[in-house]
């Protein structure tokens, strides 16, 4: 027992000597602003973190740190309780359960700092809220794919499926019911088979499409949410030896994504693939107008918070072979993902 | 199951082993009967055919993990080899400084030579492994587990937490898509049914697959008759690490990309397909034919839950209930026959 | 009640095991409040009647009276209970607690589960301490050596408050000193209402210490006496081995050859400064006690446990790893069968060859009609009793077992081959059948070195005879020269 | 056959010398040994602490240019402090109990599972209307009961730990997933089901130093715990069975049962974890626990555990969680997201070196 607190004494004394060293004279600090983003393994959250570093220090001189949120509701909430442990001035949070993290918010705010939300309002708080218009994309992605189907085969009837979050509310709200409601606003007696569980990954959507097209054969427009799942989707089909166009015809289905990238660009613009749509959510826009709306409100520009909470949209695009020319799209890549393509 | 029937025909000296995988199959038998009254369109060749080419990843890293298993010692490290040798193969391969985007910049190493060295990182985590449990007597599921954490990590670095998927030479995704001429099976799958072979041939007709058995039975006897245990240990987890990276390798040429939470769980995919096919924790007992009918049976009730439509809850469910039953199942069939 | 004379009677118990009745028909009576001795051979049925009485085994058949009433313990609890505590050969003390924490382990006085320091523990930590003062009750029992470690479970097994103690040899790995005071302790429970069952190979103590003794050869009871009516230690030993088994050797000339195998200064832990030879034809036998260290030589040998000294093969430095011993020429039959020497969820067939992997594999691959060959082979020259080589060896009887190990040994074609306990828990017709499978050997040429704890083994095959005790060699023996039972037993036993 | 009469002499003389060259030897080796096992003892005693206060120094100077000493976002400030204890809680309540098991020689991955389960039952509970004290008592009866399926696994059928607590981790986490419905992530408050605000009074609401009941809660069972390791049979015999289960059985200790009733404990203690982070998110969030077991593993490793059971300390265990928090939180800002992995990894590695060098204290 002596000994332990012979350690005891030991411990406390190198605490106090760690707590005696002079802090260094804190110069000018930067700002220091937490990104929230849901799990920085997706492409898109990823560009746009690394955008937002950018942008915010050559802008305001500000720091932006990731809070990655590992696709996890309970890393995100406690990663809304760090803003203040951390020492953040400013947050711009993307979180899936607002009314968990509401105590964290109300703490941030109390503790002076400048708190925004991307993705989804929170609850009560009133904090503003930037968000992509997801809705009106994925409405408007359904509304061409139903067209355009029913343009090559009038007398097949449509049969949907989604993949992707089933669980989600935001990307239910946002990507799931928005498409089927484009495609019933063409064809009210479409059949939809529901959105499939592909939280996993690629392999998990590239199996489930697989048992999809053999066991359920008649399906012809497919919503792959996200673009590693796309990866997935096609390499199923290709093996059923589906996924082609006829130069720009469709033969067996209409595939549309998410987070239009690189690898999506060679294959909606190829007229043999039947990966023919992709919403254009951009990193670059995304990311500056999330840290602008923060400075907006530092600026007095924007109400810290109010009743009902200030949105502000952001634009996504409606990536399409058939709406948008390719070099419209190239031009939207480069600038988007500071990308090459040519 | 060709074999099967062999051994079948010897029914009253079946080993218990056999006696499991046969048990295992009928389990199978009942299980695809079941699917296919109840599932549309799931009696099918391509649905069969499916099924057997859909897992061939969990497969692939079934082997490495059966073999251990059966010399009582886990492996939990080969989901993090994946992502770790995908990563690296990608990385490797990417152009040298050719974009402003960080991830889009790699080595810009001929493919070959890329997928080489990744091989032979995957191999030091096995080797990693190899040292700990072999040399310093660490229970293998942990510092498994801790070196699946660490190659995940390492890739999680190199790729920034994401993927690296750009400026990738056009060789990259050959062997991945790639076809067998004629047909729509898969490079990776005829890989798989290569690998499902060899390891069937190693484990039952020579020295070093029967010093498994040895080890897994007794490994204090091994020792005493000869057997270098430690380093036949340490060879069966390199022989692991490196299975999972050549998965890697084949899962980031198919998708084009090395993503840095690539097969995430397929670590306790392939132990449960190894216990389902009636290899045992226990040691010297179990087989690579075993594991792929496991793997089949996990596949077949997927591919049951897909058809359905079942909603994603259920699916798990599903899956955790078959497998605890089957373990249970497997459970009293042996103690009934004792 | 009027309690009886007799403490426990012990009629017509009968102990079978799949291959050997073990037990055979005995009867005798415990007298309250005596020391009772149990001697014989090893195999001689001690430990299974001890198992019974504790519980640990059932019997077959019979009848066991502890204070007159109808006694049939269903474990080591229940008998502890009804008041026979015992004291196991193992090593039974948990090295992670304390001296203290053992002593009571099991038997805490507790108020709502939390542990009390109560008179209990401190008499427990008085008895222990008046056995062993070094020994501190809050010392972790992982720091205490071997012998202190016996002492620990002594002082256990003598705090319980029993009616009946259980000794199975206490003194094996103790000092002398240690032993002197155990042996007071011992005779001051008598004063205490303790009945004392005493096992032992030392057969000083039985004279030091009982006042009965009972002899058991081959599963059945032999005689019970008061101590005073045995006359020597040579009347003892005379009832432990009967009269017959010295005659079966016969002399064996061989041209002098160089040694195979020569051992020089070997020490280790266990032992100290070993040396000897060994010639090819040679049959020797290391005879001792539980604990002498023979099992420890031979595993220094066969390079699984270190050592200092030199070990010389056919002239050349032993490397210390099986692997390489065996590949050198040196096989060994372990001790512990079951745990050590046999894949018991495999079958004979994959059991046999496993040593000489190399002699049924072309290129790394398994000849399988070559391995099913030679352990056809192997299953007829042994005459192991089975139905099928894909028999499982652990639905064997333990004979038949120990055949499946020795061929196992025998395929490896070594030049030397080292049996430790050959014949251990194996019925009297596979003993022979094996002795016979030994000689044969040795007139092939081959060195054989047995180990052994049975004299009559020893004396009936081996040329030269080495005694071991306590980890040192104490005399060299050559048979059919200088046999003399009695004092091979005075020497092995400790006697100077 | 070979000269044995004049060998036998000039062993009595070798056997002289041998004696006393290998006495000393013998004795100086022992010496050495008790030394060197004392230096080892001494190390494992204070390391942990040693371990911790490190971490809390590196992390403190860490971002000194930034940041004032105990100032806003300094790794010592009193909001980052109370905020690292207050996450700290599932992973303290887990990893104590999880002590107990893996001292008495055993393992159960499903922890974080039926942490899950309980979290999901904890909320709909709380929902649909059920006082405080009621769904407490319900979950904790239900974490008994996941506990003891565990033991009824491994003790009676005697499947091995790993495999039989791996299952359960995915059963568990099925059962948890379906009873949330489809369409929705977690338990939560719904327009026609509301839940109670004051569901987060337990896990959020300040009630002493800015931390709540939660916390406080988590404490007393852990004191409990310490107390009942070390000054009860239940400690005494989780030892015991893990350092020599057939001396402890001999001794008259029924392994099973006791082996069991630790099981059932450390289901009670998944469940307690469980209504502190259901209270903490206000939800019922089935995955909640992922992979909380090798969080528990690591923290149980760090505190000295032995792998193999028969030593180790509960309060070592918690200062391990607390270690394990630190790197979590303490490098959220230092470095990029992306390194956690890796840094917990080596944590796990160094742990496993630590316990092989120190644990095994030779005779």
């Amino acid at each position: 027992m002596n000994r332990n607190l012979r350690a005891l004494t030991f411990v406390m004394a190198i605490v106090l000597a760690v707590t005696m060293i002079p802090a260094a004279v804190a110069q000018a600090k930067p700002l220091k602003i937490a990104f929230f983003v849901s799990d920085l393994s997706n492409v898109f959250h990823q560009a746009q973190f690394t955008e937002a570093k950018k942008y915010a220090k050559a802008k305001y001189n500000a720091d932006v740190y990731a809070f990655d949120g590992k696709s996890d509701g309970a890393v995100m909430t406690q990663n809304v309780d760090q803003i203040v442990a951390q020492g953040m001035d400013m947050a711009t949070l993307h979180i899936w359960d607002g009314e968990a993290a509401k105590p964290g918010i109300l703490d941030a705010l109390k503790n002076g700092v400048i708190v925004t939300s991307f993705f989804s309002p929170i609850a009560d708080t009133g904090i503003p809220t930037a968000r992509s218009d997801e809705a009106g994309i994925s409405f408007d992605m359904g509304k061409q794919m139903a067209t355009q189907w029913k343009k090559a085969f009038p007398g097949k009837s449509i049969v949907m499926v989604q993949l992707g979050w089933p669980n989600h509310t935001e990307v239910q709200s946002g990507r799931t019911a928005p498409f089927v409601k484009g495609v019933l606003s063409v064809d009210p007696k479409a059949t939809n088979l529901g959105c499939q569980d592909a939280s996993k990954g690629a392999d998990a959507a590239k199996q489930i499409v697989t048992d999809l097209v053999t066991q359920h054969p008649e399906v012809n427009l497919i919503y792959s949410e996200s673009s590693n799942l796309t990866v997935g989707v096609m390499a199923a089909l290709s093996q059923a030896g589906r996924g082609k166009f006829a130069n720009g015809k469709p033969l067996t289905e209409i595939v549309c994504s998410v987070d239009f990238d690189e690898v999506e660009m060679k294959s909606v613009y190829d007229p043999n693939s039947s990966l023919k749509l992709s919403m254009g959510l951009p990193p670059v826009e995304t990311a500056r107008g999330r840290i602008d709306l923060m400075f907006d409100i530092k600026n007095g520009k924007v109400a810290k918070t109010s009743q009902p909470a200030a949105e502000k949209f952001y634009k996504a695009y409606t990536v399409s072979f058939w709406s948008m020319p390719r070099p419209e799209a190239v031009k939207w890549l480069n600038t988007q993902f500071g990308t090459s393509v040519k | 199951m060709r074999t099967n029937q062999a051994s079948g025909a010897a029914l009253p000296q079946m080993s218990n082993e056999s006696f499991l995988t046969l048990f295992m199959v009928g389990v199978l038998a009942v299980i695809f009967a079941i699917a296919c009254l109840v599932v549309p369109n799931f009696f099918q060749a391509r649905n069969v055919l499916n099924i057997v080419t859909n897992n061939w990843f969990i497969i692939i890293l079934g082997i490495g993990v059966t073999f251990l298993l059966i010399t009582g010692n886990f492996d939990m490290s080969v989901g993090g080899v994946i992502a770790l040798t995908g990563v690296l193969s990608v990385w490797f391969c990417q152009g040298a400084n050719v974009s402003q985007n960080v991830l889009a910049n790699g080595l810009g190493l001929p493919y070959i030579l890329a997928v080489g060295l990744a091989l032979l990182c995957a191999v030091g985590i096995g080797a990693i492994n190899a040292f700990f449990i072999a040399r310093l007597k660490v229970p293998s599921i942990i510092i498994t587990l801790g070196t699946m954490m660490l190659a995940r990590g390492i890739a999680q670095i190199i790729t920034h937490g994401a993927q690296r998927n750009t400026s990738l030479p056009d060789e990259f995704g050959l062997v991945g898509t790639a076809a067998l001429p004629g047909t729509n099976i898969k490079i990776s799958v005829l890989v798989m049914v290569v690998l499902v072979l060899l390891a069937f041939v190693f484990e039952k007709m020579t020295v070093s697959g029967r010093r498994i058995y040895l080890i897994g039975a007794n490994s204090e006897a091994s020792r005493l008759s000869g057997v270098k245990v430690g380093r036949h240990l340490a060879s069966l987890y390199m022989l692991s690490a490196l299975l999972a990276g050549i998965t890697g390798i084949l899962l980031a040429s198919e998708y084009k990309a090395g993503v840095s939470n690539r097969a995430t769980g397929y670590e306790f995919d392939a132990l449960v397909i190894a216990l389902l096919g009636g290899v045992s924790i226990a040691g010297g007992f179990g087989s690579v034919l075993g594991m792929f009918v496991g793997a089949i049976i996990l596949s077949v009730v997927t591919s049951a839950a897909t058809g359905l439509l079942l909603s994603p809850d259920w699916q798990f469910t599903i899956k955790g209930v078959v497998t605890f039953l089957a373990i249970l199942a497997q459970r009293f069939a042996l103690d009934r026959r004792k | 009640m009027e309690l009886t004379d007799n403490v426990l009677e012990i009629r017509d118990l009968v102990k079978d095991f799949p291959s050997v009745r073990a037990v055979n028909n005995v009867s005798f009576d415990i007298k309250r409040n005596t020391v009772h001795c149990l001697v014989g051979e090893n195999g001689a049925g001690k430990s299974t009647l001890i198992k019974i009485l504790t519980g640990a085994d059932q019997r077959t058949s019979g009848n066991i009276r502890l204070n007159g009433a109808e006694y049939a313990p269903r474990s080591t609890k229940d008998a502890k209970l009804k008041g026979i505590s015992t004291l196991f050969q193992e090593l039974n003390v948990v090295d992670q607690l304390t001296v203290e924490e053992n002593l009571s382990l099991g038997m805490e006085d507790t108020t709502l589960g939390f542990l009390r320091r109560t008179d209990k523990t401190k008499r427990m930590v008085e008895a222990m301490n008046s056995l062993e003062p070094s020994i501190k009750p809050r010392q972790l029992v992982s720091s205490l050596s071997v012998a202190k470690k016996q002492i620990v479970e002594i002082a256990k097994a003598v705090a319980t408050e029993s009616d009946i103690i259980i000794m199975d040899e206490p003194t094996a790995a103790i000092s002398e000193g240690e032993i002197k005071r155990l042996f007071k302790i011992i005779k001051g429970l008598r004063e205490r209402n303790v009945t004392v069952i005493y096992i032992s190979h030392r057969l000083d103590e039985i004279f030091e210490l009982g006042d009965y003794v009972t002899v058991m050869r081959d599963g059945k009871h032999i005689d019970t006496r008061p101590i005073s009516q045995i006359k020597d230690r040579g009347e003892l030993v005379k009832l432990m081995i009967g009269k017959t088994v010295f005659e079966q050797y016969t002399l064996k000339e061989g041209a002098c050859k160089d040694p195979i195998l020569e051992v020089r200064g070997l020490s280790n832990q266990k032992l100290n400064d070993i040396c000897f030879d060994v010639h090819p034809g040679e049959i020797v036998g290391f005879y001792g006690l539980v604990g002498a260290g023979k099992t420890e030589l031979a595993r220094a040998i066969y390079g699984a446990d270190s050592y200092g000294g030199e070990i010389r093969f056919k002239g050349r430095r032993l490397p210390n790893s099986p692997d390489k011993v065996i590949a050198a020429g040196i096989a060994l039959v372990p001790e512990e069968r079951r745990s050590q020497g046999l894949f018991t969820i495999l079958t004979i067939r994959s059991n046999v060859p496993v040593m000489n992997m190399r002699k049924i594999s072309r290129a790394g691959f398994i000849d399988g009609s070559r391995e099913r060959k030679i352990s056809q082979e192997y299953i007829e020259k042994l005459r192991i009793a089975t139905s099928s080589m894909e028999k499982e060896t652990r639905k064997l009887s333990g004979g038949n077992q120990q055949k499946v190990v020795l061929a196992k040994c025998l395929f490896a074609d070594a030049d030397l081959l080292m049996l430790d306990e050959p014949t251990r828990g194996i019925d009297v017709g596979a003993k022979s059948e094996i002795y016979a499978i030994i000689r044969r050997l040795s007139e092939e040429g081959k060195a054989i070195m047995i180990f052994s704890s049975e004299l009559p083994e020893v004396v009936n095959i081996c040329d030269t005879i080495y005694l071991l005790y306590d980890g040192s060699l104490k005399e060299t023996i050559r048979n059919g020269c200088d046999l003399d039972s009695e004092k091979i037993l005075h020497t092995v036993t400790g006697g100077a | 056959m070979g000269p044995v009469a004049p060998q036998k002499a000039a062993w009595a003389s070798k056997e002289q010398e041998g004696k006393t060259v290998s006495r000393t030897s013998q004795e100086s080796v022992r010496g050495r040994l008790e030394r060197s096992n004392a230096l080892r003892a001494n190390i494992k005693r204070v390391y942990i602490y040693v371990f911790l206060v490190l971490i809390v120094a590196i992390f403190s100077v860490a971002k000194l240019g930034q940041v004032e000493m105990f100032g806003r976002g300094h790794f010592l400030s009193p909001n980052s402090i109370v905020n690292l204890l207050r996450s700290a809680v599932p992973i303290m309540t887990l990893a104590g109990a999880f002590t107990l098991l893996m001292i008495s020689g055993y393992i159960d991955l499903s922890v974080g599972s039926a942490m899950s389960l309980a979290a999901v039952v904890f909320a709909l509970m709380i929902r649909s209307g059920a006082s405080l004290p009621a769904s407490i008592a319900g979950v904790l009866v239900m974490g008994i009961a996941l506990g003891a399926i565990n033991g009824f696994l491994v003790m009676k059928l005697r499947i091995t730990p790993v495999i039989a607590t791996l299952v359960t981790l995915n059963l568990y986490k099925g059962i948890a997933l379906l009873i949330v419905p489809d369409g929705l992530s977690a338990i939560k408050g719904t327009a026609e089901a509301p839940m109670p605000a004051w569901i987060n009074d337990y896990a959020r609401k300040d009630v002493l130093l800015g931390l709540p009941w939660a916390f406080y809660v988590a404490l007393l069972v852990i004191a409990a715990l310490v107390i009942l390791q070390r000054k009860t049979i239940i400690g005494k015999y989780a030892a015991a069975i893990g350092g020599n289960r057939t001396a402890a059985e001999l001794s008259g200790i029924s392994a099973v049962k006791m082996v069991w009733i630790l099981y059932a404990a450390v289901g009670a203690f998944a469940a307690l974890a469980g209504i502190s982070r259901a209270s903490y998110m206000s939800l019922g969030d089935p995955l909640s626990g992922d992979n909380m077991e090798l969080d528990c593993i690591i923290a149980v490793l760090l505190g000295g555990t032995a792998f193999s059971g028969g030593e180790g300390s509960v309060a070592k265990t918690i200062v391990g969680a607390l270690i394990i928090m630190c790197v979590t939180t303490g490098l959220m800002t230092v470095i990029p997201a992306y390194w956690q992995t890796v840094a917990k990894a080596s944590v796990l590695l160094i742990a496993v070196i630590l316990n092989h060098l120190l644990v095994r204290v030779k005779a």
